[in-house]
Parts: C-alpha cells; sequence; structure tokens
C-alpha cells in the first residue's frame, strides 16, 4: 500500500514539473526568471579575502562561512558563485565572474595569469575587490561582499618543507662524509658483483680482441639515469683505453650523443692515450625507440661484441637488447632504474645493478674519496628512514593514536 | 650425448617455432572457443568513474603510445573514447609520444565517426572534443599545461588557436578538467604521476602494458591514480564493461595457448636440468 | 661461392611470391581506380616483405632483415627531423620569437613580456653547434654545461615527492588492521582477500619488504649476521617481484604477437 | 676558461632550478619556463648534430666501401626522402606521401620489431627458468603462478588469481617503494655530484 502512494505521488510530481516546464517554453520572458518559484537562499556571510599562499603572486583567496540555508535552513544553496572588480563602485555588469563551487565549500582560490593580455588577468599588488553569491534554482541571495586585498608573490612554498629539510639533511651529511674523505678515513663499501664484472668484462674483452658494446639507454640528457650512466661511462672508457680495446657507442638522443662524446673522449684523455679516440664510436642512430633497437641488435649480431653494458633509461626494448646479446655469446651487464625492466634484465643477462646500484656505480668504479661520501650519505639517509619507520610505527601501536599516519602529507609545521 | 644434454643445449630456435605454430592454430577461424572474462575492481573504477560524470564534463585522455603498442591499447582507447563521446563528455586529446601523432588523430576520427553508426549522433570537433597533437619532451609538456593548456600547446594538431576552439573558451589547465586517463606504453605514465599528480594534484587514472601495469600498482595504492587498467586482460575487461566487445577479447585465446607453451617449456627445461644434476652426481659417485 | 648463389636464387623466390601477392592484390582492390588499386596492393605487400623480413632474423641475421633495418632508421630520422622542424620549431619557437617568421609560417604570433628570453637559449643552442668547428668545438660545452646543470637541479628536487616523500610516507601503515584482541583475530581467521588476516599479513609483508629491501641497498655494511637475512629477505621480496612482473608480461607480449599474425593472415592472406 | 666556465654555469643553472622548486614568486616561475623552453631549444639545435654524425658514419662506410656499405644508402637516401616528403610543398606532416610511408613502412616494422618480444620472452623463460638456487626457484614459481592465471584452471582459477593478484599488489609494492626510495636517494646524489661538479667527466679535458 506505502508503495502504492508512493508511486502514485512520484507520477504526480512528474505530471505537475512537466506542466511546469511547458508553461515556461510557451511563456515570453527568460527562462531563468520564470523557472523560479523560491524564494533566494540567504546570503553567505564574513567573507574574508587575502593574498593567497605559495603562489607567484597572481592568486587571492577567498573564504566565507556557508549561507544558513546551505544544507541546512531551506537547503535551497545549490552553488557559490564568485565575482571580483578592481573598483567597488562597479555596476553590477562589471563585476566579472572568476568562479563557481558547489554547495558545501567555504573557500576559493582565483588564480589569474600573469599576462595582461589573457583573459583571465589577475594583476598583482592592486586592490581587488569580491563578491560571493548563495545560489539557488535559479535565484542568487543578496550579496557578500568583502576586499580589498592585493595579490603578491610569495617567496617560499610552505608544502614543500619536507623536501627542503631533506635536501638540507642530505646536504650536511654528504659534506660531512667528503670531509672525512679528504682526511682519509677510510670509508667501506661492501663488494657489488655488478661492479665488479666490469672490469672483468673489459679484460675479456682484450684477450678476445673485440670490441664493448655501451648502451645509455633511450633516455634524453634530462634522465638523471641518463647522467648516471654518464658517469659510469667516463670510468669504462678509461679503462677501455688503458687496455688499448675499442668500444661501440650508439646513441638515442643527439644531446645524449654529444655529452657522450664528450665523456669518451675525456676517459681517453684520462688514460694518457687522447689519440686512440675515434669520434665514429660514439655515434648517433635515430631517436625513436624501436629504430634503435633495431640498428642496435644488428650491430650485435655483426660486431658480437665480447661485452655489453645496458645502462640508463630502458624500456620495452630491455629484452630484445639483452636476449640479441645471448645469441652473440656477450657477457651482459645492465643497470636501470626503472622497475619495470628489471625483470628482464635479472633474467636474461649476467649481471644487473637495480636501481640505485646504477647511481651507486660510478663511485665504486672510481673509488674517489668524494664520491665514497655522497654514497655514505645515502646510505645514512637509509637508516635513518629505517629507525624512523620502526620508531614511529612503535609509537603508533603503544599510544594507538593515528597522528602520524601521513607523516609528510599535513602541513602540521 | 643423452636426450637431457640435447634439451638443455636445445635450440632456441625451435622454441620459436613452437610458439609461433601454437599462437597461429587459436586464431584461426576453425578453431572455436571462447574465454570467460571477468573485470577486477582497478578497471572497474575507471569504467565507473566515467559512467559517474555528467554530460559536459572534461576529461583529458592523454593517448600516449606508439603504433607499436597497438594491440594492447588500442581496444581500451576505443572502447574509452566511445563510453566519453556517448556519456556526451567534452574530451581533450593529446599525445606525449613521438610516433603517436598520426595515429591519435586516426582514433579520435575514427571513434567519432563509428559513434554516428552506434549512438545516432556525430561528436563534433572544437565543440565535443579536441585534438591537441604531440609535442615532444613530455615531462616539460606536462608541467605546462599545469600552468596553461596554451603554453605548450598555441594551436591545436590542425593549427586552430586554443581560444578560438568553442569547448576550450575558459578552459585554462588540469584545474578545469574531471580527470586525465593517461594511456602509455612508457615512462610517460611516470611523467603524469610525478609531475601532474603529485605538482599540480591532477586525478589521474592509468591505461598500460601489461609489462608496465605491475609496477604501477603502488600508485593505485597510495591514492595517487584512481584506476589501472593493464595489457590485454585489461583492455578485455574494459570491452566486457562497455559491453563493445573487440580485438582484445578475441586476442584472449591465442594468450591461453601460448602460455601453456611457455610453462611446458619452463617444466621441459627443469626436468632436464634435474635430469643432468642426478646424472653428474652419479658419474662423480662412481669415480 | 654457394652461398652466394644460393642467396640470389632465394631472393628471387621471395621477390617472385611478392609479385605475385601484389598481382592477385592489385586485382582483388576495392576501389575503382585501378591505380587506387594497384599503390594499395603494393603498399599491403611491401608491409608484409617488411614484417616477415624482420621475424628472419628470429633465424639469423641476413640481407633482408639489413634491408628492413636500414629502412626503418632512415624512415625514423626522417620523420624525426620533419616532426622536430614542424612541431617544435614552428609550433613553439616561431610564435615566439619573431612577427614575421610567424606570418611566413601561417602560425599566430604571441606577443609576450619576455619574448626576448628565448634568444638565451637560441645562443646556447648556436654554441652547442660550434662542434662541427674542431677549433673553438670546446666552446659546445657551455651548451652541455647549461643542459646537465638545469637536469641536475630539476632532478635534485623534483622526483623527491614521488619517489622518496610519498614512497616513505605511504609506507606507514597500520600493522594491526582492526584489532581487537588476539581472541577475536584467531575466531575471525580466514583466507578470504578482503578479511582481516590477509590484510594483516599485507600490511606486514610491506613493511619488513620495505625495510630488508632498503637493508639489502645498504653499501656501508657487508651482508652478514642479522643484516644478511634481512638483506636476504629483501633479494626474496625482489625475486618474488621480479617473477611476477615477468609472468604477467608474457601476456602482453603475446598479444603483440597475435596483432602481427592477424594483420599477415587477415589483412594479408585474407583468411581470417 | 675551458674549464672553469661550464664548471660555473652547471653549479649556477643547478643551484637556481633547485631553489626555484621552493620558490613560488613570479620570476621564479618565468625563469623556470624559460630553463624548459631552453632545454627544448637546444634539443632542437643538438637535431643538427644528430643528423650530421648520422650523415658522416654512413658517408664515411661508403666511401670505404666498407662491409654492407650498401645499406648505409638505403638509410640515407630513405631519411633524406621521408625528409623531403614532410616538406611543405608536400604538404607537410600531413601530406600524402609522407603518411603512407609512415603507415605502410614505419608502422609494420615498428609493431613487428615490437613483436619479436613475444619470442624472446619465450626463449628467455625456457633458458632462465632453472631451480638452480633458493633465489632463482623463488624467481620461477613467482613466474609460473603469474602465467597460469591466464589459463583457465577450472576450480584452481580462484585461487591462482587471488594469489597472482597479491603478488602483484603486496610484495610488488614492498619491492617497488624500496627501490625508488632508493632511486630517489641515489638521483638526488647524482644530481648533487654534478652540481657541486665532483663528478665532470662529460666536461673534456684539454
Amino acid at each position: 500500500m506505502k508503495y502504492i502512494i508512493l508511486l502514485f505521488l512520484t507520477c504526480l510530481s512528474l505530471c505537475l514539473s512537466q506542466a511546469l516546464l511547458a508553461q515556461t517554453a510557451s511563456s515570453d520572458p527568460p527562462a531563468e526568471a520564470a523557472l523560479v518559484p523560491s524564494e533566494p537562499p540567504a546570503p553567505p556571510s564574513n567573507v574574508r579575502v587575502s593574498d593567497l599562499a605559495n603562489d607567484d603572486g597572481h592568486g587571492i583567496r577567498v573564504t566565507w562561512d556557508l549561507s544558513p540555508d546551505d544544507g541546512a535552513g531551506r537547503s535551497s544553496v545549490i552553488s557559490y558563485d564568485i565575482y571580483r572588480t578592481l573598483n567597488p563602485n562597479d555596476p553590477d555588469s562589471l563585476w566579472k565572474k572568476v568562479g563557481t563551487v558547489v554547495l558545501g565549500v567555504r573557500t576559493y582560490a582565483d588564480r589569474g595569469e600573469r599576462e595582461p593580455g589573457s583573459g583571465s588577468y589577475l594583476p598583482k599588488h592592486t586592490n581587488l575587490y569580491y563578491r560571493v553569491y548563495a545560489v539557488g534554482a535559479g535565484v542568487r541571495s543578496a550579496v557578500a561582499t568583502a576586499g580589498p586585498a592585493q595579490a603578491t608573490d610569495d617567496w617560499f612554498n610552505t608544502m614543500k618543507v619536507p623536501e627542503l629539510i631533506f635536501c638540507l639533511v642530505f646536504l650536511v651529511l654528504t659534506v660531512r662524509f667528503i670531509n672525512m674523505a679528504k682526511k682519509g678515513i677510510d670509508l667501506y663499501v661492501r663488494p657489488l658483483a655488478g661492479i665488479e664484472a666490469i672490469d672483468e668484462a673489459i679484460g675479456r674483452a682484450t684477450e678476445m680482441g673485440k670490441p664493448i658494446l655501451y648502451v645509455l639507454g633511450i633516455g634524453t640528457a634530462g634522465d638523471i639515469a641518463t647522467i648516471a650512466s654518464f658517469t659510469v661511462l667516463g670510468r669504462v672508457a678509461r679503462k677501455v683505453a688503458e687496455y688499448q680495446t675499442s668500444m661501440i657507442v650508439p646513441c638515442c638522443d643527439p644531446v645524449v650523443m654529444t655529452i657522450a662524446q664528450e665523456t669518451v673522449k675525456t676517459g681517453y684523455a684520462d688514460a694518457g692515450r687522447p689519440d686512440a679516440y675515434k669520434e665514429d664510436s660514439v655515434y648517433y642512430v635515430t631517436s625513436q625507440q624501436f629504430p634503435f633497437v633495431a640498428a642496435v641488435n644488428g650491430t650485435i649480431l655483426r660486431e658480437k661484441p665480447a661485452t655489453n653494458i645496458y645502462l640508463g633509461y630502458f624500456a620495452a626494448e630491455s629484452l630484445l637488447l639483452a636476449e640479441t646479446g645471448v645469441l652473440a655469446g656477450s657477457i651482459q651487464i645492465a643497470g636501470t632504474d626503472q622497475v619495470s625492466q628489471l625483470p628482464f634484465f635479472v633474467v636474461a643477462c649476467d649481471y644487473t645493478l637495480l636501481g640505485e646500484e646504477l647511481y651507486a656505480a660510478s663511485a665504486y668504479l672510481g673509488r674517489e674519496p668524494l664520491l665514497l661520501g655522497t654514497l655514505k650519505a645515502q646510505d645514512y639517509l637509509k637508516a635513518i628512514v629505517l629507525v624512523c619507520m620502526v620508531a614511529l610505527l612503535a609509537l603508533r601501536m603503544i599510544t594507538g593514536a593515528d597522528v602520524i599516519s601521513k607523516p609528510f602529507d599535513a602541513p602540521w609545521w | 650425448m643423452t636426450f637431457h644434454d640435447k634439451l638443455l643445449a636445445l635450440d632456441r630456435r625451435w622454441v620459436f617455432l613452437v610458439l609461433a605454430i601454437f599462437v597461429i592454430l587459436p586464431i584461426l577461424p576453425f578453431v572455436k572457443f571462447s574465454v570467460p572474462v571477468t573485470p577486477v575492481k582497478e578497471v572497474r573504477e575507471i569504467y565507473d568513474f566515467i559512467e559517474g560524470l555528467k554530460p559536459g564534463d572534461y576529461i583529458l585522455l592523454s593517448l600516449d603510445y606508439d603504433p607499436g603498442s597497438m594491440a594492447e591499447l588500442h581496444p581500451v582507447a576505443y572502447a574509452m573514447l566511445e563510453q566519453c563521446y556517448a556519456k556526451k563528455l567534452k574530451v581533450i586529446t593529446l599525445t606525449l609520444s613521438a610516433t603517436g601523432a598520426q595515429m591519435v588523430e586516426e582514433i579520435v576520427r575514427d571513434v567519432a565517426d563509428s559513434c554516428k553508426i552506434y549512438h545516432g549522433f556525430k561528436p563534433e570537433r572544437g565543440i565535443d572534443y579536441v585534438y591537441l597533437g604531440y609535442k615532444p619532451y613530455p615531462g616539460i609538456i606536462i608541467l605546462g599545461m599545469g600552468m596553461n593548456f596554451r603554453i605548450p600547446f598555441p594551436q591545436d594538431y590542425y593549427g586552430t588557436t586554443l581560444d578560438s576552439i568553442p569547448m576550450m573558451r575558459g578552459i585554462k589547465n588540469y584545474d578545469n578538467v574531471k580527470a586525465v586517463i593517461n594511456l602509455s606504453a612508457g615512462n610517460v605514465s611516470d611523467m603524469w604521476v610525478a609531475d601532474g599528480n603529485a605538482r599540480y594534484g591532477v586525478k589521474l587514472a592509468l591505461a598500460m602494458t601489461g609489462v608496465m601495469a605491475a609496477d604501477y600498482y603502488p600508485y593505485y595504492q597510495s591514492k595517487q591514480v584512481f584506476g589501472i587498467i593493464g595489457g590485454m586482460k585489461g583492455a578485455a575487461e574494459y570491452e566486457k564493461l562497455c559491453k563493445n566487445p573487440g580485438s582484445a577479447t578475441d586476442a584472449m585465446k591465442a594468450q591461453v595457448f601460448a602460455h601453456v607453451v611457455i610453462i611446458i617449456f619452463i617444466i621441459i627445461g627443469n626436468l632436464a636440468y634435474f635430469l643432468g644434476r642426478r646424472k653428474t652426481a652419479q658419474t662423480q659417485e662412481s669415480e | 661461392m654457394t652461398s652466394k648463389i644460393a642467396m640470389r636464387i632465394l631472393t628471387a623466390i621471395v621477390a617472385l611470391i611478392f609479385l605475385v601477392s601484389w598481382i592477385t592484390r592489385s586485382g582483388s582492390g576495392m576501389s575503382d581506380s585501378a591505380f587506387t588499386n594497384v599503390r594499395d596492393g603494393f603498399l599491403i605487400t611491401f608491409a608484409v616483405f617488411l614484417t616477415l623480413s624482420i621475424f628472419s632474423f628470429l633465424y639469423r641475421d641476413n640481407p633482408f632483415y639489413k634491408f628492413a633495418e636500414s629502412l626503418y632508421v632512415g624512415i625514423s630520422a626522417g620523420y624525426w627531423m620533419s616532426y622536430g622542424f614542424w612541431s617544435t620549431i614552428v609550433g613553439n619557437f616561431v610564435p615566439r620569437a619573431s612577427r614575421s617568421l610567424s606570418e611566413f609560417f601561417h602560425v599566430p604570433y604571441q606577443e609576450r613580456a619576455d619574448h626576448i628570453l628565448i634568444y638565451i637559449p637560441i645562443i646556447f643552442g648556436l654554441i652547442l653547434l660550434t662542434r662541427l668547428l674542431p677549433k673553438i668545438g670546446w666552446l659546445s660545452r657551455w651548451s652541455l654545461a647549461f643542459i646537465i646543470g638545469a637536469t641536475a637541479g630539476l632532478n635534485l628536487t623534483r622526483y623527491l615527492r614521488s619517489d622518496f616523500i610519498s614512497q616513505v610516507s605511504n609506507s606507514f601503515i597500520p600493522l594491526f588492521v582492526d584489532w581487537k584482541g588476539a581472541g577475536d583475530f584467531v575466531s575471525h581467521i580466514s583466507l578470504a582477500a578482503d578479511g582481516q588476516f590477509i590484510a594483516i599479513l599485507s600490511n606486514w609483508v610491506i613493511f619488513v619488504g620495505v625495510m630488508c629491501g632498503l637493508v639489502y641497498f645498504f653499501f656501508s655494511k657487508e651482508h652478514k649476521g642479522a643484516f644478511g637475512v634481512a638483506s636476504r629477505i629483501g633479494i626474496w621480496i625482489l625475486m618474488i617481484t621480479f617473477g611476477a612482473s615477468f609472468g604477467y608480461t608474457v601476456m602482453g607480449r603475446i598479444s603483440l604477437l597475435v596483432g602481427r599474425i592477424t594483420f599477415l593472415f587477415g589483412d594479408w592472406l585474407n583468411i581470417l | 676558461m675551458k674549464q672553469q666556465i661550464p664548471l660555473v654555469l652547471v653549479f649556477v643553472f643547478g643551484v637556481l632550478l633547485a631553489i626555484q622548486y621552493f620558490v613560488p614568486s613570479e620570476p621564479s616561475q618565468r625563469f623556470y619556463e624559460v630553463a624548459l623552453d631552453g632545454l627544448t631549444v637546444i634539443g632542437i639545435f643538438a637535431m643538427v648534430l644528430g643528423i650530421w654524425s648520422q650523415i658522416h658514419v654512413g658517408y664515411n662506410k661508403i666511401k670505404r666501401r666498407a662491409e654492407d656499405w650498401q645499406y648505409s644508402v638505403v638509410t640515407l637516401v630513405s631519411m633524406f626522402g621521408m625528409a623531403f616528403c614532410g616538406l611543405s610543398f608536400m604538404g607537410g606532416l600531413n601530406g600524402p606521401i609522407f603518411r603512407q610511408l609512415y603507415n605502410n613502412i614505419f608502422i609494420p616494422i615498428q609493431a613487428a620489431i615490437f613483436s619479436l618480444l613475444a619470442f624472446y620472452i619465450a626463449s628467455a623463460s625456457y633458458r632462465a627458468f632453472r631451480a638452480r638456487s633458493a633465489v632463482s626457484t623463488v624467481l620461477l614459481v613467482a613466474a609460473l603462478l603469474l602465467m597460469l592465471r591466464v589459463i583457465p584452471t577450472g576450480p584452481l582459477a580462484d585461487p591462482i588469481n587471488q594469489i597472482g593478484s597479491w603478488m602483484l599488489m603486496v610484495p610488488n609494492m614492498a619491492a617497488k617503494r624500496a627501490i625508488l626510495i632508493g632511486v630517489g636517494l641515489g638521483s638526488v646524489a647524482t644530481a648533487l655530484k654534478i652540481v657541486l661538479g665532483i663528478e665532470r667527466s662529460y666536461l673534456g679535458k684539454d
């Protein structure tokens, strides 16, 4: 019985609304006015404006207290409209609508553009006035005005305090360990199989009289993995020059090629054999992933290098290169920070440098105190992370408080 | 040379041959069987999100894969784009893959055409969708779009300035779109997460090749992305959700055969290895 | 000598097969224009030839593969040159650099207060080109220094949030989900994927896995004793992950092959 | 001069861009945009160097009649042919010939090369997945479980699927986090080494 009444009522209201809509369509006055049988909602109160924090000086934050009809009272508020102008005495038509937010929201960030020509330009250091209306079905409340406020630049983004603390701690640790290293204090690092293999591999190439293939990956010079690979390349080139063997470095990006040429040349010069460097040994193939792989695969099968070294940024080509290398009978050493490609290198190559080991490789090969210093700093930060994790979790278990569930998310500072 | 020695030293070209045969067989028309598909949560979430949008909402599809990954990502692109058009969403498309520019243009046009057949209306360029084209250095582009779409893309793919495209008026940056869906076969997804989500708080979902998907689950768990469609399986699931079965559903058949072949090869390899090891142990004992 | 003759015969046979294919495809074309049919027939036949040439690499390196490879590299480089020119130079750079150039390429000129700044990178770019001149080639290092310096600066801070802070932050997970005492836990134990036991187990695995993984990446300490055990657990977790990712990937790779086979059997031979 | 100025440039740009991340003010944003622009623009000029290198290597091979020199001719001709078809009067990027070449040469080869991976993943599985040690057994079992997920295994399908998903979600997350935290540290360390001039092999020596 209950349902039948409900159904009846629903049908009735549907019919009524249909009739109402039809009436609106037939009558001439603007649709907005005609649609509305309801009273306007009460306006929002206590509108405040202030400079938007952590921005480039072209933003204002507008805040207000909700209209009494927002979710309570008559519940007639649907949204809030925010308007802005330069002169508070402007007629309504000159106020520019800058945004709309749905009911229940008490704040709006008005972010403008920097260029005066553009439509949403918001001038800096200028008095701005704001209006906020509560909007109901086709009606809006009386106005609530606030201002002036000026947009200003901020010189520090307070949301980035964790990053700053991290950087400073890292810098301090690095400097400290570099100083220790300079004083001659021995900094122990455990052996890494993949890196020791590089030395052996160069020796093997010398014995076999075959070249070493060094692939820097398909990243650009903008990828930090590529940069890490350059630092290893310099040292490999130096050893190659010392052992008087040859190397091939195909590149997938012209900038990478240029830097690689300079790096290899330096390596040869460091070994005291600058004349042995051949410009054509470091060459550019093409900037696209698969053409690059096709060419390198061809090179692997034709030159049959004794050793293939793949260090840098890799994507799907990891397995294509590594399996072709197996076929050519080369010893293969790979390393990348791309977690998705590590499985293929691990399966198909003889040695794989996992993630961070790639970045550590140059320090290992060079054994220079300055480089070992940064390695130690990394380790200390890892230790700090470990200790913090255990301590905070223990604290949480004991107190049962949830305050540390996201230690870096809330701006608690 | 004993049997297992031969097996251990098996020329890998035999592996290639057997695999090729067993992938071709199920595709041939006279082999008939079907595979059941049940969509997983992370795929369903993307579908539900798009279904929950209102007509006229903006959504950005970044189709950052190249022709090499067509097989896995095309089905998602087609199903999803058709879903967006059918929901009358305003769709902004672009690509951050150098070799994808023309391909994506074709997808966008194709789906608009097929929409006319299946849904009775044709979405119009500039009003219902816009294709921005390709620009190199994806990380920089993603950062640029966070400030204003016009910084990296002063014009769309066809050379029309953004301000003279009706649907782009007043659309400034990520704040104006409900979500970004990134279809990718490379590191562009990383940049969307690092530059788009972390720097600008973009609501992000990813569709990617099977190989990549596993590595992006941490971002799913940490709520940095709200859904993941992984590989052919995910694509088949999305097709199923959209009730739009296509190439992904078909291809699942060959998958089953190929997997069986590979597993059998792994088992044979291990058997040979253990037989060989026992043999060596025995010979050592007898010596 | 015999291998050379064999190669020639093989080439002739391959050429013949594809010629036949071209002719049959041209004959069965859909279009009214004979020229279009002949052209489309050729294009698809050539695409098939290239596809099979690439597959022949599986057997061994051969002239067909070498040809396809060289063609591919060349086309790619040409494509990239054109795209770089139209997209980056004409699309991004010209509209900011000069009004007359913009008019020449029919792109709208962008008036900007700071458009003069675009010339600073141009100077660096020109300096880079000094590499081609042996005498002052060393100048190009200034540009390299700019690139490397800028990249390093960007990377120093850019990935901290997503790679480090978010990851560390997200590792703070409750190790006893919905804990209401040991008795309650034991009485409700089940293997349901969304059950309490699995939730607790998962969080422990994540927590211990991250810890042990970090221990594995320690460079300063030899992996011995308790430290060695932890790093061993770390490597196990890594290996489970790698194995799982590998196994999961097989599907993606097979689907690529399926795509090509559909092309060969469907688009070319028309038997699908 | 040859050594000092580049080091100063690296330091200045490195430090400025690192600091820029923390500074939201307008000059800082403008500087950031210019730097990003700069990297793109220099990339364009570097293109010239890349093309030069390609021509140089190819030309040398042809001149010396080195082994397989004919293929260098193919590369150079197709490169210039493609670039020519992309010229303005040929219709630019949307020119009919440019598109045909792209669709009928580039795409098929690309897809074919990518699909070689299907074969390689099979041969790699056969060769490498042997239970030689505890660690390699773990690798093998995990891979097998995930492969079994695809196969309809009847009553076993559900548990296999569950365990597979669990492995992709849970241990995978732990491993990825551990690696990412390390990578985050490593990349900061590498960037720092570059900015401070500790690592300078790319700057040449003379």
